[in-house]
């Protein structure tokens, strides 16, 4: 088992509470995803888990331990777990070389030879089919798939266990985000590595997912295996937003 | 089909500093009345200039090379702005994407509604503000009162989508052109939308200019479709139109 | 750094910005060499030539041979008000090119006696003209630019430090903290500038002497100027803050002080040199204000702001306008810098917005 | 959902509080700062013989100034409380006699420049703005970016050279001698032509300064989405640029006034000095001269309170003007 969400609380200051009791479990090779409308709390839930937010009350267990601390996350965690977040052009520093920014992945790693460190460099945008090259370039000089591809091949230099995605492609052109989707699903081949997929989109999550949990006002509506899901919704919320989705209707 | 009330022949547009860089390259659309034609895209496409351009709205950085633009067999690009002026909103109107940013964020969504009634049939105050209510309850806002006078930002997501709405119908125009109508909503939302758009076809007549880049969507929804690549209407058979289909189904 | 070379290609497209950039330099190293430009030392009197005007310089003599540049000397005598009026005497003394002059101890280091333009005694050359006491202002103005150059930049300096530390902490910290440092910048920024400066000024003894009182001048503009800083310095650690890479970095076990020093502080640093510009002709204005007023730099020292206290009388602009010389300096040195902040901010936009850094 | 005027009411009453408590602060620093100086006034008058040992010791009495400094603080804080700002030495008279008829020069010229700024900068943005790149507004930005750099001091020597070699304007004071007795309507013609010198050199830098931001603002808020959706809806190019446009650009001006103000009044001292205008600028400037110790901090205060209100009309203005600005 891989990671452990355990009952976990968090408002924040507005009317609707943020996670109400969020529980879930995560195990290796198993890839999840999180869907549901904005305002549902998913992205705060990756946030918990990557200590980004603390929670009110429950706690994430990582490796058999709870993370209460942002230090107790510096260790294995923040090895293991790695996220990608929405926007490609707040991902990446300007200021940085693409070499720069992927050798910050290896700041808590213990050090390695220059010929080492460009080997995995290397290895890292060859996953993300990005020429090596491209390391002594800086970020303006990429697209927005392109640098969406950098900031995975970021996440992947310590070769994570688990890959948090955070609505990963949701601002890239339709095109795009196609050819981003195939990437990761061919990913998903060549390493060890389980997703967390956080996404409003079904048809994404559909692709990309073994189970899925549907996710409305801070709490999950129903957890269960993709195919169960699509084809044989129990919770009538995850009814209407599969209608909504796939056939554009909905009842009045 | 009845006749067209917009039509586009052979549009083309170039931004004005580099006329080699073309916007909208032989770009042709009808538009019959009452029927709903849609425009679909990715970006960079150049369909929101295509409908601005049928607004007679081209932006100042572009410039008209070839085509006609008719509202009714009358080419707008021959027409005065004041004459187009009073067209645009009137036989023509365009809801924006990003409803948030198409609201004036410091007058109430009510007075904003007003005035743009105001704008092409100056009618009695409270006959007005009566008809401003009847259009926000057409378009399905459950206290029209109470919507009129908040501001925009007090709005939720799915209210002010369908507010604007009122705000562009509200001179009565013949056709609305739908920019990107659904894109920055949830599925739920989208699919309400949608079926308010079929209600005001078939309760106002009114023709629909659907601009999207969700394929799926627009083929559910519009009675033709036209697919635009780099400012130039493709095929259903071009590889780009072909993975704008694929991207529907993963 | 890509950044900055990106921010510099679009410095350098706006050439008036780059015109002043190169006339703050001359000044500046006018500044520096003040010495060998200048004919007269900022003491150096003359009695006979109160208010002497610009001194016309020849090339032909009277019957119309070549005699390279010359000078002639001046006559002093009273019109009907008494005011004075000089006439050129038949003395003629030769302009010398890097001549023997006054010694002078070059940049503090070497005792060197050549200047750039020079006459021998009894010949004056007032380039510029001369003030109530006979001094060169030409001179007066090179080495007044020492002080006038210098104090804005050591007292925008100071703001900035402060600026960041607060702005950052306040910034990047958030919470009470913030809260608690933003009421105290508020509190400085809402004083009335001037009143603080004189009140400061009061409690500045008058026993010091020149530099101490030049130090105490950019002390108390640092302390009225590092709380507008702040607040613009907290607005950008407020917005860097929530950048993704900030929070990749944090993701990947990075700590504050590593996300404060790679990532927050170079941003803050180069979007905030728009900011620090333009408070520099504040920091200027500032000290010229005080020194107009008698309490700033005191005589026979020389700043741009005492040296037109003689213009606060009227009557002396009316025969001797170019005792006003020194405003026109002071309001190119502001013009300059506001060039400059402007295409630096316009230079740095987009990147403050996080979105539009292709070039 | 109207604003209900209780919460108004609230805000104000916060915002005086924390007003009071900032004036308290700095008169606080100002005193120790003004007690930090060695020697007070009294030293300038043991220099003069006439004055005999005892009326000395009857002065230092009198102030306090044989007590510890938070002790003479204290004394002149409960002074204040009852109206009394305390004595001047320089003009031997109490405070509170002269401050009053300073405080109001110092309000009318900064009023005076506030208002000549606000009216000429907010049109000549808009005008800018709207004939961007034309030669106008080239040659409006040329100019505006030589007189935000001409220091105000200078300007208004400047001013008094013109005037005294055309003699059109009076060279600097507010009143020309025997003003007393000239008629209400005369006298104020008098002072208004003793005003301009220093009121346009004063706002001379913040029409420059404002227009610019003016022009800015105008710029952004054309550029908006919802600009568009008005032309799309057909209202009238004059609806579109001056209720649309204009109101949302002024906004952000608004937020200005506050800091604007302190500017003005900075700024407005300076001027005194220079054009002799008999405001709490040329007071400040001779009490902090003699030390005199209780007529700078009387200065001081005045100075904080003009500030104080100033800010406080802004934010309520903004208040009233954006609707998304929430009252907490």
């Amino acid at each position: 088992m891989l990671l452990r969400v355990n009952d976990v609380y968090k408002t924040f200051p507005g009317p609707v509470a943020a996670l109400d009791g969020v529980s879930l479990d995560v195990h290796s090779g198993e890839h999840v995803s999180i869907v549901g409308e904005s305002g549902c709390g998913k992205t705060t839930l990756a946030r918990v888990i990557m200590g980004l937010v603390d929670p009110d009350e429950g706690s994430v267990i990582f490796n058999g331990h709870p993370l209460l601390t942002a230090h107790s996350r510096r260790g294995d965690f923040s090895r293991q777990v790695r996220m990608v977040f929405q926007d490609p052009f707040s991902s990446l520093d300007p200021r940085y070389s693409v070499r720069a920014i992927l050798k910050e992945a290896l700041r808590r790693e213990p050090k390695m030879t220059p010929g080492e460190d460009f080997l995995r460099m290397r290895k890292v945008l060859d996953l993300v089919r990005m020429p090596a090259d491209i390391l002594t370039r800086y970020p303006h000089e990429f697209s927005g798939g392109e640098r969406q591809r950098i900031a995975i091949a970021r996440a992947l230099m310590t070769s994570p266990k688990l890959l948090i995605l955070d609505e990963a492609v949701s601002s890239l052109d339709v095109l795009v985000q196609q050819e981003i989707l195939a990437m990761l699903e061919e990913l998903q081949q060549r390493m060890p590595v389980t997703y967390f997929f956080i996404s409003h989109n079904l048809r994404v999550v559909r692709r990309l997912s073994r189970k899925v949990a549907v996710m409305y006002q801070g709490r999950i509506v129903e957890y269960a295996d993709r195919d169960t899901l699509f084809n044989a919704p129990s919770h009538p919320y995850t009814q209407v937003l599969l209608k909504a989705a796939f056939n554009y209707e909905v009842s009045p | 089909m009845n006749e067209a009330i917009v039509s586009v022949k052979n549009l083309t547009l170039a931004l004005a500093e580099s006329p080699a860089t073309l916007i909208l390259d032989d770009v042709s659309l009808v538009v019959p009345r009452g029927s709903i034609v849609g425009v679909v895209g990715g970006s960079g496409s150049g369909k929101t200039t295509l409908g601005l351009a049928m607004l007679g709205l081209i932006p100042s950085a572009m410039q008209v090379k070839t085509g006609k633009i008719l509202w009714e067999d009358r080419d707008l690009l021959m027409r005065g702005p004041e004459e187009l002026r009073r067209m645009r909103g009137a036989r023509v109107s365009m809801s924006f994407q990003e409803a948030a940013s198409a609201f004036d964020p410091v007058f109430t969504v009510g007075d904003q509604i007003l005035e743009a009634m105001a704008a092409h049939n100056p009618s009695a105050g409270k006959l007005a503000r009566q008809k401003m209510f009847d259009l926000l309850s057409l378009v399905e806002v459950p206290d029209p009162r109470r919507v009129a006078a908040n501001y925009p930002h007090e709005l939720s997501g799915g209210l002010r989508q369908r507010a604007m709405l009122a705000l562009a119908l509200s001179a009565k125009p013949s056709v609305l052109i739908a920019d990107e109508p659904t894109s920055s909503l949830d599925v739920t939302l989208q699919a309400r939308v949608m079926q308010l758009f079929r209600k005001l076809r078939r309760d106002l007549g009114l023709s629909i200019v659907l601009i999207a880049h969700d394929l799926g969507m627009v083929e559910r929804l519009a009675d033709e479709m036209v697919v635009l690549s780099k400012g130039c209407v493709v095929g259903k058979d071009h590889p780009y139109a072909r993975a704008l289909m694929s991207a529907q189904e993963m | 750094m890509s950044e900055f070379k990106l921010a510099w290609q679009r410095f350098v497209k706006d050439r008036v910005a780059l015109i002043a950039l190169w006339v703050l330099g001359i000044l500046y190293a006018a500044a520096l060499f003040a010495d060998v430009i200048t004919p007269y030392s900022l003491r150096d009197e003359s009695r006979l030539h109160t208010y002497c005007p610009p001194t016309a310089i020849h090339f032909l003599t009277s019957d119309g041979h070549w005699a390279g540049p010359y000078v002639r000397g001046v006559a002093m005598s009273y019109d009907e008000y008494r005011r004075r009026i000089y006439r050129e005497t038949d003395e003629a003394y030769p302009l010398k090119f890097f001549g023997k002059g006054e010694s002078y101890k070059f940049l503090g280091v070497v005792t060197w006696d050549r200047h750039l333009l020079s006459v021998d005694a009894p010949g004056r050359v007032y380039l510029l003209g001369a003030d109530s006491r006979g001094r060169d202002i030409f001179s007066r103005i090179i080495h007044g630019a020492r002080v006038s150059l210098t104090i804005g930049l050591f007292g925008v300096l100071i703001s900035f430090v402060l600026g960041l530390l607060v702005g950052g902490i306040a910034g990047y910290f958030g919470g009470r903290i913030d809260n608690i440092l933003m009421r105290m910048c508020e509190m400085v920024m809402m004083v009335p500038g001037f009143y603080l400066l004189l009140a400061l000024r009061a409690a500045v003894p008058d026993t010091l002497n020149s530099l101490q009182v030049y130090a105490a001048i950019v002390i108390i503009l640092a302390f009225i100027g590092w709380a507008g800083l702040a607040r613009v310095i907290r607005g950008m650690c407020l917005s860097l803050k929530e950048r993704d890479y900030v929070l990749a970095a944090r993701t990947m076990g990075l700590t504050d002080m590593e996300i404060v020093m790679r990532h927050i502080l170079p941003h803050t640093i180069s979007y905030s040199l728009a900011a620090v510009a333009l408070a520099v002709p504040g920091y200027i204005l500032g000290e010229s204000a005080l020194s107009l007023i008698g309490l700033g730099i005191q005589d026979p020292y020389a700043s741009w702001g005492n040296m037109l206290s003689e213009a606060m009388n009227i009557v002396r602009i009316q025969f001797a306008p170019w005792i006003l010389w020194p405003a026109f300096f002071i309001a190119l040195t502001v013009m300059c810098f506001n060039l400059i902040g402007d295409a630096l901010r316009d230079a740095w936009d987009p990147m403050l917005k996080g979105r539009g850094d292709q070039p | 959902m109207t604003r209900p005027y209780e919460r108004m009411g609230r805000y104000i009453i916060k915002r005086l509080l924390t007003a009071v408590a900032l004036l308290l602060v700095m008169s606080f620093v100002t005193f120790m700062l003004m007690r930090l100086t060695p020697g007070n006034y009294l030293d300038t008058l043991r220099l003069d013989p006439q004055i005999s040992k005892d009326t000395l010791a009857y002065y230092e009495k009198l102030y306090q100034l044989d007590k510890p400094a938070w002790q003479q603080y204290l004394f002149w804080l409960a002074g204040l409380v009852r109206g009394e700002f305390g004595y001047s030495f320089y003009y031997n008279v109490p405070v509170a006699k002269i401050i009053g008829s300073r405080l109001g020069n110092t309000f009318i010229l900064s009023f005076a420049a506030f208002l000549l700024t606000w009216m000429l900068a907010i049109p000549l943005g808009i005008w800018a703005a709207l004939n961007r790149g034309r030669w106008g507004d080239r040659v409006a930005q040329f100019i505006s970016y030589i007189v935000l750099s001409l220091p105000g001091f200078f300007v208004a020597m400047v001013l008094l050279f013109w005037a005294s070699t055309t003699g059109w304007l009076p060279l600097g004071g507010m009143e020309s001698p025997g003003a007393e007795d000239l008629s209400l309507w005369a006298r104020s013609w008098d002072m208004f032509r003793h005003l301009i010198i220093p009121a346009t050199a004063l706002s001379l830098g913040s029409i420059a300064a404002l227009q610019k931001i003016m022009r800015g603002n105008m710029l952004d808020v054309l550029g908006r989405q919802y600009i568009l959706a008005a032309r799309a809806r057909g209202l009238p190019e004059h609806r579109v640029i001056y209720v649309h446009a204009l109101r949302n650009a002024i906004n952000p001006m608004i937020t200005l006034l506050g800091y604007e103000f302190s500017a003005l009044l900075s700024g407005a001292a300076l001027m005194e000095i220079i054009t002799s205008w008999p405001g709490l600028g040329s007071l400040m400037l001779t009490a902090v001269r003699s030390k005199d110790i209780y007529l700078v901090m009387a200065s001081m205060m005045m100075g904080g309170v003009l500030f104080v209100i100033g800010n406080l009309l802004a934010d309520i203005a903004l208040a009233k003007a954006d609707p998304r600005i929430q009252i907490k």
